[in-house]
């Protein structure tokens, strides 16, 4: 289990975010939602260990009760759009977050290559991002970042930069691949239509400065989330999300 | 593709032409402004005494160009490793341009000698700043999102650039090339002027002095034709060495 | 004394004031017929560049250097440490043209008002300025600096005169069939001077006397060969550099034979006239071109004879 | 921000100084290498003398320059409207870089003569280029929907120019005008060098041939200060001119 | 009512929309959706007269019956984004149509000047583009489209640069802007749930050529569109648009 306590993020003397706590079980997704600026990003880069230069942090952060201090190999972090490098292969892109922690290049590709198979991406290895489409490219990335093997995987807005119909079935797809290898997720969006589709529990944050507003289980199992079944949840979080005045 | 070729040179063999007839038909005195036709068959006649010439400038250039390439590189690596120092020497390298090298080159001669030094020391004064610009401007082009995922994974400064830094800086590299490599003939040219054994700028010098306009448009020829084939070199070298399915098209 | 072994040359740069011609037949004769590896030397001619050859020798960038008496004069007198050694002109070969056709130009005060193509010396002024003056005119001109392109502008009309070598540019013109009219500087109030010297630093003349003699009478041997022979010489100078034009070659030298340029007398080849030297250094110190290193206008020192040597002329 | 003015004021103050004390401890003759506390004196006692020729350069530099912007802008307008004509010309307009120019200069003035002409041309010949090629860039860089909106909106070829193309060319417009003007008084310099009877060119030429090396260090100054005067005039001007709220932040 | 027949754009000798047809009534909003590169935005572009260089279209066009050619002031097209011009004022943004249309300065400006209360920019006027949030820039690029008069209004996927909760509060937006002073909408999108929430009528469109493979009723009154009452329809598009194939 995963815990925060205490977080603060300031900038030029102004709280981004204040006093924030948040605990993440070893299980399940949890998404984070909430409007433009309240500070998601920065909540998942302080946990990534990347905070930018100009902000200042303060807060602990514990895993199973030990106190650890970011960047940690127990968390992988995967950055909004696929971030993929044009100049590598897809096999090189996966292997990225191997090689840069030691392993010998022989090795990191031992390891990945019989994940393509898995995420669809069969035949790809030795590609160029640019020849690839939105979606596979996104699970090439979700490649890299599951291949680290870390206990928590922090996605900020993993499908943000893809169409609505291909979002659709990247849910789908996440959805039924976290099902075959379980792993513990935390999901930055402000999607309430996503975040209710994919998590198991979902925070909602509110802005100025940033802060949870609301912890909001998601009973619905995954596999019985129709429209109709989430519906009624929906209709709350909008009406949460449209409280909150706009910037 | 071809007409892209075509169009160019119907348009540079028209101005030969309109100077052609003008020459003739004007009777201008080939002292002052010999045509065409003069001027290549000057270039034919004397292609054994330039040849040593063009050499000698060739190697120059190639010298002060590779060394410009190698210091740009390494300073740069070193100023994106250092903000500070990057504050501190950028504006003096910008003010280094304003510097006429018209004043500067004869008092290098004096200062290092009638050797290479001065003249690869020139080469390097006019191309290392396009390259150090570009170089170091590539390295900020790299995306935010790639340096947060490789410091995410752990990645310490030096892996990030050479990871990530590095390869994004590829196309500004690429232009920062073609920018000096377009200036490295004519500023070895220039160097040479002030003072050298032998090279095109030795053989303008006398050409001129010897009332020789058709030797001296010769000579220009030859060098523009060395600008010319060291860019169709550059171009051909980002084409070879191209990663990625951009490596089919033209990326330079 | 005894010529080194040829496989020990030493090597001796000499730095031009201009680009190749027949002021330095004799260093291309010395050169090519052997006299400088006769005397264990193996002598490099640097070509002429933009960096005067006075800048040169006096930096360290060559051993010898061939200066405009002007150039060795200014850089004496601003403090740089040269000797001269030896003077190639026994007369002035300078003079001042102008187009023969320009019926407003018939005497040098005529030159008032005129527009002068220079070359951006201090000297020009006060040469120019005297021979108006001296001619009863008003020492006012115009000047535009072209270096080179002076000659062709001057044929084209668009100055209306310029200073040449008459054994090179003069002979030039004379090829090119341009009608062209000159006034001698010897003739209005200009000391007649030699031209065309050799020097070197100081330091190098102390330092290796042997060396300097070694080289200054292969020179001379050069330079007297080239007097005997002016059309074997010229052909040995075509040979060697690159002439657009042979035949202003071969007129310059004849030119120079028949001026009676090289020899003068029973001077030896290369003598320096201690009364000439002197009056033309006194004309430019009087006349404010002599300047030091910060600028100021030097006053006559009362006695330049230590500014040349040429005792490696004797025995 | 004071920093980021002390401290490249600091390393220029100590590159100074180094400079200084080697010519006074190795005792270099003035003559080769003066040292600054000479350049400055030298500077000083002459001001009077230099002035003119500075002024002569700096209206020649002017002249040039504005005519490059206006040829450039003219061109471009022309360039951008026949794609076909772009095509045809830039191949011609980017070799005529690899001309040496201190080869053409001297024949510029026998062609031209020495009147102010052939040295506003090799100032426009130097500057056009990095303008026009800016300039195009930048009307390339309108967003395609800004394009679509007015087209939509029922505009011509003409109108998409101006209310589109030509304001979104506007960042792309002063680099462009930055890196020509960086060159213009340097470009002036070596025009007057070829022939010319007033400027920092000739002036230099006499204090060269004059042995003076003081005073060529003294005028190099003076046009590397002339040209760091024009490229501030033209910061201050981009920012005065500059619409919308980035005209409170430096957009140049 | 506007009507298109056969319309097919080519490119490179493929055909991208094939024998295409359509029907917009004069009221309400009709959207277009489908998956990414099915020829969406190509439509538009033909119906705006700006479709790209190096394609080529045939189909006719009838406005009424009447036969016409774009661009045609009947029709307004706002691009994707916003497309302000960071250069000049709101007020002179909003006013473009109008200058290019020929209006003088002064008279396009009154024009505009009494609608900025309506579209929530009421002070605005003066500032430029940059000073404004994501959502009042697309209220914005709303008003100068509305401003130019026309009789539909085309609209390529006017929030997919905003938020999801910013493109929330915008949806309820335009919803009571349309109410207000009805004018027949042309919506492209590909987010299901913002065309059941916003359409009267939506088209689906499929790929590989383009084609219009269903047209699917919105019965449902635009104040009562509950995340519940939208759910069986939405559930109904879902299947029809992850039945296409992927790209
Ligand atoms: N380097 C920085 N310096 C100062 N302020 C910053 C910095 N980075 C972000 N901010 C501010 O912090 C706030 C939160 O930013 P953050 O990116 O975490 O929000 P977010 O919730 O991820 O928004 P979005 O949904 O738009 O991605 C914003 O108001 C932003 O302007
Ligand atoms: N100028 C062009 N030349 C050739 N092909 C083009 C051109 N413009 C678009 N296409 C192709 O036409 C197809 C349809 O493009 P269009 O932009 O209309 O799709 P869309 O449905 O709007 O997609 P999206 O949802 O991603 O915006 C795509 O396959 C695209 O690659
Ligand atoms: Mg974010
Ligand atoms: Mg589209």
């Amino acid at each position: 289990m995963l815990e925060v306590q205490g977080l603060t993020i300031r900038a030029d003397g102004r709280d981004l975010v204040r006093d924030l706590a948040l605990r993440l079980p070893a299980q399940g997704i949890t998404a984070l939602i909430g409007p433009s600026g309240c500070g998601k990003t920065s909540v998942l880069k302080w946990l990534a260990g990347i905070l930018p230069q100009g902000l200042g942090a303060t807060g602990t952060l514990r895993l199973d009760g030990a106190p650890i201090a970011p960047p940690h190999r127990a968390l992988s972090y995967q950055p909004q759009g696929d971030a993929l490098f044009p100049w590598l292969t897809i096999a090189q892109n996966a292997a990225l977050g191997l090689t840069v922690a030691g392993l010998p290049r022989r090795a990191a590709h031992a390891r990945v290559a019989p994940l393509f198979a898995a995420f669809g991406l069969a035949g790809c290895e030795a590609l160029y991002p640019a020849q690839l489409s939105g979606g596979m490219r996104q699970r090439a990335a979700f490649l890299r970042t599951m291949v680290q093997d870390s206990r928590l995987v922090l996605l900020d807005e993993p499908f943000s930069a893809l169409d609505a119909v291909t979002r659709l079935r990247m849910q789908d797809w996440l959805r039924s691949r976290l099902q075959a290898a379980p792993r513990a997720v935390l999901l930055v969006t402000h999607d309430l239509h996503e975040a209710t589709g994919l998590a198991d529990r979902i925070l909602v944050m509110a802005a100025g400065p940033g802060r949870i507003r609301a912890e909001i289980p998601v009973p619905i199992p995954q596999d019985q989330r129709s429209e109709a079944a989430l519906a009624p949840l929906r209709e709350t979080l909008k009406t949460l999300l449209l409280e909150d005045p706009p910037r | 593709m071809l007409m892209r070729v075509l169009t160019p040179l119907a348009v540079f063999a028209a101005l030969l032409a309109g100077w052609e007839a003008y020459c003739r038909l004007a009777g201008v005195s080939p002292l002052v402004l010999p045509p065409p036709s003069g001027v290549l068959r000057a270039l034919v006649q004397n292609r054994a005494e330039i040849a040593p010439h063009a050499q000698a400038t060739l190697s120059v250039a190639a010298l002060g160009f590779s060394l410009s390439v190698a210091f740009a590189f390494l300073t740069s690596v070193v100023l994106q490793a250092l903000p500070r120092a990057e504050r501190a020497l950028m504006p003096l390298f910008v003010a280094s341009q304003t510097v006429p090298l018209v004043a500067l080159a004869p008092l290098m001669i004096l200062w290092f000698g009638f050797g290479l030094l001065p003249k690869v020391l020139l080469v390097v004064l006019v191309t290392f700043l396009p390259m150090l610009i570009s170089l170091l401007s590539g390295y900020r082009q790299v995306p935010q999102a790639f340096v947060d995922l490789l410091q995410a994974m752990g990645a310490g400064r030096w892996t990030v650039f050479r990871r990530a830094r590095l390869p994004s800086a590829r196309p500004a590299f690429l232009a920062g090339l073609r920018i000096s490599a377009t200036y490295a003939i004519v500023a070895t040219i220039f160097a040479e002027y002030a003072g050298a054994r032998r090279g095109l700028g030795i053989y303008i010098l006398a050409a001129k002095n010897n009332f020789r306009a058709d030797l001296v448009l010769a000579a220009v020829v030859v060098s523009a034709g060395l600008t010319l084939a060291l860019l169709a070199l550059l171009h051909l070298a980002a084409r070879l060495t191209a990663r990625g399915p951009e490596g089919q098209a033209p990326d330079a | 004394e005894i010529p080194a072994p040829t496989d020990a040359q030493t090597p001796v740069t000499i730095a031009l004031d201009w680009t190749l011609n027949t002021n330095h037949i004799g260093l291309i004769v010395a050169r090519d017929r052997g006299f400088y590896a006769e005397a264990g030397l193996e002598v490099e001619i640097l070509p002429y560049s933009d960096t005067s050859s006075a800048a040169l020798l006096a930096s360290g960038a060559a051993d010898f250097g061939y200066l405009t008496s002007l150039g060795f004069l200014s850089a004496r007198a601003g403090g740089a440490d040269l000797v001269a050694l030896w003077a190639t002109m026994q007369h002035e070969t300078g003079r001042l043209v102008y187009n023969s056709d320009n019926a407003a130009i018939t005497r040098p005060a005529d030159l008032s008002g005129k527009t002068y193509a220079g070359f951006g010396s201090a000297w020009e002024t006060a040469l120019i300025g005297t021979m108006i003056a001296h001619d009863g005119g008003d020492p006012v001109w115009d000047t535009v600096t072209l270096g080179t392109g002076a000659y062709e502008a001057l044929a084209a009309g668009q100055v209306d005169f310029t200073l040449e070598v008459a054994t090179w540019e003069g002979v030039n013109g004379a090829l090119l069939g341009r009608h062209q009219s000159a006034f001698r500087y010897a003739d209005y109030g200009i000391p007649d001077q030699q031209n065309g010297y050799i020097a070197t630093r100081a330091t190098v003349l102390a330092a290796d006397p042997d060396l300097v003699t070694r080289f200054m009478r292969a020179t001379q041997a050069g330079y007297a060969w080239a007097a005997d022979h002016p059309d074997a010489a010229a052909e040995m100078m075509i040979a060697a550099g690159d002439f657009p034009n042979p035949a202003l070659v071969h007129g310059s030298m004849q030119a120079i034979v028949e001026g009676g340029y090289l020899r003068d007398g029973a001077a030896p080849v290369g003598a320096i006239d201690a009364d000439r030297f002197a009056a033309m250094a006194r004309f430019l110190f009087d006349s404010g071109v002599l300047k030091d290193a910060g600028g100021a206008v030097l006053a006559w020192p009362g006695d330049v004879s230590a500014w040349y040597d040429q005792s490696w002329m004797a025995k």
